[in-house]
């Protein structure tokens, strides 16, 4: 293991031993709640950045893998009283052969092509959930949760832990793709597909592999969610916000670094958060807009990007 | 429930439907199908446009077509400014700029849309104008003024279009920079000049498309949403860029879904549009009618 | 083509067509390229020169008509196995990887186009030799937006060398560069020629292809109209007209 | 530490206040004063697409807690509103009510305005053992069985909503139904019982469609459900769809022999809408829950919507308001006569409160079930008669919207054949 990868699961192993005991000595349990969901948005963040950062195609379908997920568990559920890790397996297995599908059926098709495709997908998608009235159709569907298990002894904080693995195995393989072979031939390709071919680099292949991960990551990171919410209704589970929300969390970190979309994340969704209980109005949905704006104006690499430019003008100053 | 006279129905409505649904993509065509600029925002400026509509007809009793008229200059120069910025911020800096424009665009219809609540709240709106809410009898048939306004304004923007770009210097310069940038610039043209006069037309053309949504059905600030979809669609489906081949792209969009809505299940309509959407893609990627190889 | 011919052909090209929509780019056309040739390709601007390259290295695809290398059959292939065969390519206008360096844009061919499993520190140490070679030596670390236009050709050349290809196909590297600057690539393409490399080079620079090559196809709208040695092709009066204008 | 300590005195001392209320007034006052406020927690959308009913109904709220406040607040103690935007979606709401418990600790508790945000709330509540005031959701509290729970709307029973529609079409002479209902939660969850009570009593259900969120053109399905040939049409529809289905209606027409129409189409309650519907808004026999009728003025109605339409002018909102924001307010009342009753804030003491007696609101008397929502219907039918284009203020007079249903509230008789009460 070189010296990265050793800080690197050395940080990991500290963050989840940090989450562990913040559910065995913290009572309240809003933190929990709200760093579920800022959590959620992080592994969405960088599973979505898998396909839409490194490789460059704009998935514009998270709503449509999160919220396969949530009814991947809505389904088991309901059907076997499935335990939650057989429905993030089931979410993850589901998520793979959608992302496998929609890569088969689209990723023959230049960039944007693909983006479209995908809002498609996420409609004929959601259509069709809420047709299905087995999982509860159009109206949602409440949902019981089971008795939580030991050592926690609160589900929201059982929840907010499953949720701190998910992200730090999405985290994991997405820097374990930065820095291999598929990474550099996802950043080829991005840069310019013909080129790469000619290089030797199979496109199609790595394009259809980093579709199937990250759908697979998205779809895992939505199953827990109809545990959290104890009820999935469509229209909230394929909600177009999961969508923009990762592809600006992505942008704003930057997609350069694996650690950009956890950045942005971390930055939008505490953001999100905390308007969410202070400003409270319209102003939220401004202020996403306007950062948005002003972000990939101002900072096209994102934060990451940001830093880096600092560094190295600090870099060249010294020099 | 099947029969003979539901489905000409059907298809007669669903054609107007799709003319209207036509109307409101053409400037996508233009803005997106021939400039290359993914501009999701599309349908903000097009519910903005149709807000516009809504004050002009409630304040000053303006007819919602001619308001849609007096607007286009607004949305012209609006147009003009919006492409500058992306141009300046995004087209020029080269790669990525898909990714990174998408985003802009979506950040600005955010705006647009919070603006549009903090001036006119979230309540619907609509218009209100003699052809509105009556119906053309023909035997048995019956066939809403509204959605004939929406066929007329459809099929005249589409000719007038396609015989801008066809017939005048500038339009022909703007199908040439979308085919090829670089020749254009050695014939010592400025492409950026002409696709921003380009977007500007689009984004003009949006005037009386907001003016036609408004007619058709009454919007809401949040309205937008419900129509990324189907523009880009119509666009995508139609091929890049051929503006008659948009409407016919709409209409059969329109057909179909009136027709589902009509004789099958009406809440897998918006499954069976989108469908057809992908299988186009997968088997002709570059659309029905479309420009490239 | 001539009897003499002992050895079986590197590459063969056999009637092949390439039609866009209704106009035909590529007619028939069907050639041999021995090992170890240098082969010149010209033709006045559209005459299908790069449609003719596109089709070789696979960006293309073509029917009817096929293309064998080294024997086999290589028509159903795509780009990237057509690279790993041995087919690399430069481009007319570069194509780096732009958000690389260098030493990047190497590393990609060495990782996905190499023959053999190397380990890591090998690959480097190969991607080092083939910049010292192209004299990119200094600029291992500078990004890929930053190079001059002759560095930007030498680099092309340089990630076209890293995956180890039998055949090489130069498209105009040599376009823009000034006279000094053309002698460079030109002698680096010798060099490489000089190395059991197959060259095929398309180039307008009239000069260069006539040092260079051993032997020269002249394409007009999209047949052949001329092949043979250098000056056998100058003197050709299709040529002649085809170059001063019909 | 501290804030523990604050609490339990506060508790404490509560209880000799209360006490002490009644005979001495001002000095309870004064006493506390210094307590803080009472702070009652809730999300309210204010975005997305229920955000122009939540809007409505906050202001409800706010003018109860202006009204209360200016007579001296609770137990002496002013009330304080903590309001977040849930943004219209079920997964804000679980961490903003976790929010107003853990962190803001908040006193009282209401629900956000529509099933949906309400429904992850729901468990979480009840777990808890919190007392909470339901805002217009709709049957949420079934499956949760949770005894604190108190929904302000006046739906009562599931079925009854389907019921005196049907009701209403069956007097009226009519034999058949057709159902058109939006593919969304609150209309397809009254899709579902109007099919139920069409079951029960034997009446063929002719058409029956769920239609997809943001159809464009009715034309095409009105004409489909107009070939049914149904003698009832009961539609459930969202704002946006309701002006839709009325507009295609007048120009596809609907047939003769259709008895009644309309039911449960949400929007039709909305000024802005019906100010836009006009005279397409004839005939149609539609869901309500206050109406400026006679029979719906209780005591503080009139004032309160005085209050209401000069704020709601300001606020950009329903400049009418008639179908959330009395609830809104009402739903202030009743924690508030419970307070006053209990003398206390304990959650325990004011649900059993509130499930044992009638409560006096402007919008009416209001007694709950067992499973929290209202003993009897209070949802009312009525027909729209004489509406003119464009003119908000017509709808402010009685008689353009005549009640049918409930027989207590009624103030007049249904005109029968549709087509014939829309001239």
């Amino acid at each position: 293991m070189t010296r990265s990868s050793i800080a690197f699961w050395a940080g990991a192993a500290v963050f989840l031993a940090a989450v562990f005991v913040m559910t065995q000595v913290v009572g309240n349990q809003y933190p929990f709640f709200a760093g579920y969901i800022i959590l959620q948005f992080i592994a969405l963040a960088v599973a979505w950045s898998i396909l839409g950062g490194y490789a460059g195609y704009v998935n514009f379908g998270t709503s449509a893998f999160y919220g396969v997920g949530v009814y991947a568990s809505v389904f088991l559920v309901k059907a076997f009283g499935a335990p939650l890790p057989l429905q993030i397996l089931a979410g993850a297995a589901m998520g793979a052969l959608m992302g496998l599908a929609l890569g088969l059926l689209t990723l023959r098709m230049q960039g944007i092509f693909f983006s479209i495709a995908t809002i498609a997908l996420t409609i004929v998608i959601e259509t069709a959930i809420t047709n299905w009235r087995y999982v509860g159709g159009a109206a949602g569907i409440q949902i019981q949760r089971p008795e939580v298990t030991a050592p926690f002894d609160n589900y929201v904080q059982m929840l907010f832990f499953v949720q701190a693995l998910l992200v730090v195995l999405a985290v994991a393989i997405s820097r374990y793709i930065q820095n291999s072979w598929i990474g550099r031939g996802l950043q080829a390709l991005r840069d310019d597909e013909l080129a790469a071919e000619c290089t030797g680099v199979p496109t199609l292949r790595l394009k259809l592999l980093a579709c199937v991960i990250s759908g697979a990551l998205m779809c895992a990171v939505g199953a827990p969610a109809a545990m959290y919410l104890q009820y999935a209704d469509p229209a909230s589970a394929f909600n177009l916000n999961y969508s923009v929300s990762t592809l600006a969390m992505s942008l704003i970190g930057g997609t350069a670094h694996w650690s950009g979309p956890i950045i942005g994340a971390i930055v939008l969704a505490t953001t999100q958060q905390l308007l969410t209980v202070t400003i409270s109005s319209e102003v939220n949905v401004l202020v996403l807009g306007v950062m948005l704006v002003l972000f990939v104006v101002g900072a096209p690499d994102g934060i990451i990007g940001l830093i880096a430019r600092l560094r190295g003008n600090r870099g060249k100053g010294e020099a | 429930m099947f029969s003979l006279d539901l489905l000409l129905d059907a298809v007669v409505i669903g054609v107007l439907l799709g003319c209207f649904y036509g109307a409101v993509s053409l400037g996508l065509s233009v803005s997106f199908g021939l400039l290359d600029v993914p501009h999701v925002a599309h349908p903000a400026f097009l519910v903005l446009a149709s807000y516009a509509v809504y004050f002009l007809n409630e304040h000053y009793a303006v007819d919602p077509l001619l308001a849609g008229l007096l607007i286009t200059p607004v949305f012209f120069v609006f147009g003009l400014a919006a492409y500058r910025l992306y141009y300046e911020t995004f087209e020029k800096r080269g790669s990525d700029a898909a990714v990174r424009g998408i985003a802009f665009f979506f950040g600005i219809a955010f705006i647009i849309e919070v603006l549009i609540i903090l001036q006119f709240g979230v309540d619907q709106r609509s218009v209100t104008a003699d052809y509105i809410g009556k119906a053309l009898r023909l035997g048995d048939f019956r066939i809403p003024y509204r959605l004939l306004v929406a066929f007329g304004v459809a099929t005249a923007l589409t000719v007038l279009l396609t015989l801008y770009l066809s017939r005048t210097f500038m339009g022909r310069a703007i199908q040439a920079v979308a085919q090829d940038q670089e020749a254009l610039r050695l014939m010592g043209t400025n492409p950026v000049k002409i696709k921003q006069w380009a977007f500007g037309i689009a984004t003009a053309v949006l005037g009386i498309s907001g003016a036609l949504l408004i007619i058709v059905a009454p919007v809401d600030p949040t309205l937008d949403r419900a129509y990324i979809g189907r523009t880009f669609c119509v666009v995508v489906m139609a091929g890049l860029g051929s503006m008659g081949g948009t409407l016919v792209a709409a209409i059969i969009l329109g057909v179909a879904e009136s027709i589902v809505l009509t004789m099958f299940g009406a809440s897998w309509a918006p499954a069976i549009s989108f469908a057809m959407l992908l299988g186009i893609l997968a088997v002709r990627p570059q659309g029905l009618f479309g420009r490239r190889s | 083509m001539t009897l003499s011919d002992t050895q079986p052909p590197l590459l063969r090209i056999a009637a092949l067509t390439k039609r866009f929509g209704g106009f035909t780019a590529l007619r028939e056309v069907s050639v041999d390229i021995r090992p170890g040739e240098r082969f010149g390709l010209i033709g006045p601007n559209g005459s299908g020169k790069t449609t003719l390259i596109n089709c070789i290295s696979g960006a293309f695809r073509t029917e009817p008509g096929t293309v064998l290398f080294r024997g086999e059959d290589i028509t159903p292939l795509k780009p990237h196995q057509r690279t790993r065969r041995g087919i690399a390519r430069s481009f007319q206008i570069p194509r780096p990887f732009r958000s690389m360096t260098v030493a990047e844009n190497l590393m990609v061919a060495l990782d996905f186009a190499a023959h053999e499993h190397v380990s890591v520190g090998q690959r480097r140490d190969t991607m080092m030799s083939i910049l010292e070679q192209m004299g990119l030596g200094s600029k291992a670390n500078v990004s890929a937006t930053q190079l001059s236009q002759v560095e930007l050709r030498k680099m092309e050349l340089a990630r076209a060398m890293a995956t180890q290809p039998k055949l090489l196909i130069s498209d105009e590297a040599m376009a823009g560069l000034s006279s000094s600057e053309v002698d460079e690539v030109l002698d680096l393409l010798l060099s490489l020629a000089s190395r059991d490399i197959t060259i095929i080079m398309i180039e307008h620079i009239m000069q260069a292809v006539m040092r260079f090559s051993d032997r020269v196809m002249c394409l007009d709208a999209g047949r052949i109209i001329a092949i043979g040695t250098p000056s056998e092709v100058m003197a050709d009066k299709h040529v002649q007209e085809a170059y001063l204008g019909t | 530490m501290s804030k523990k300590v604050s609490s339990i005195s506060r508790r404490s001392l509560l209880a000799t206040a209360g006490a002490a209320l009644a005979a001495a007034p001002l000095g309870a006052n004064l006493l506390h004063a210094q307590q803080g406020p009472i702070r009652i927690g809730m999300s309210m959308p204010q975005t997305g697409g229920l955000a122009g009913g939540g809007k409505a109904s906050l202001l409800g709220i706010e003018i109860w807690r202006d009204d209360v406040n200016a007579a001296g607040g609770l137990l002496g103690r002013k009330v304080e509103l903590v309001v977040y935007d849930d943004k219209s979606s079920a997964s804000e709401t679980p961490a903003i009510y976790s929010k107003l418990i853990d962190v803001d600790k908040v006193d009282l508790l209401f629900a956000p305005y529509a099933t949906v945000p309400t429904a992850p709330i729901m468990p979480m509540v009840k777990q808890r053992g919190l007392l909470l005031i339901g805002n217009f959701s709709f049957q949420v509290n079934s499956k949760v069985g949770h005894d604190m729970w108190f929904n302000n709307a006046p739906w009562g029973p599931a079925d009854s909503w389907a019921t005196s529609f049907l009701d209403i079409g069956q007097k009226a002479g009519g034999k058949s139904m057709a159902l058109l209902a939006a593919d969304q939660e609150f209309a397809q969850n009254l899709a579902k019982t109007a099919r139920e009570v069409a079951a029960k009593r034997n009446l063929p259900v002719v058409f029956d469609q769920a239609y997809p969120p943001a159809t464009v053109e009715f034309s095409s399905i009105i004409r489909a459900l107009k070939a049914s040939k149904p003698d009832i049409v009961y539609v459930a529809s969202y704002p946006p769809d309701s002006a839709g289905i009325l507009r295609a209606v007048n120009e596809i027409g609907i047939g003769d022999n259709v008895k009644v129409f309309g039911g449960g189409m949400v929007g039709l309650q909305f000024g802005a809408v019906m100010e836009n519907m006009g005279s397409l808004l004839n005939g149609v026999v539609n869901y309500n829950t206050w109406l400026p009728e006679k029979s719906m003025y209780f005591d503080g109605t009139k004032e309160f919507f005085d209050k209401y339409t000069k704020r709601a002018v300001e606020a950009k909102i329903d400049p009418l308001g008639y179908y959330l924001a009395p609830f809104g307010y009402a739903s202030g009342q009743l924690i508030e006569q419970a307070i006053k009753a209990v003398g206390s804030l304990d959650q325990k003491a004011l649900a059993k409160y509130l499930r044992e007696n009638t409560h006096k609101t402007i919008v009416g008397p209001i007694a709950f079930s067992p499973d929290g929502e209202r003993k009897e219907t209070a949802v009312l039918q009525a027909q729209f008669r004489g509406v003119v284009d464009k003119n908000m203020e017509q709808f402010r007079t009685s008689g353009k919207q005549v009640i049918l249903f409930p027989d207590n509230l009624k103030s007049g008789e249904l005109i029968a054949p549709f087509e014939a009460a829309r001239k």
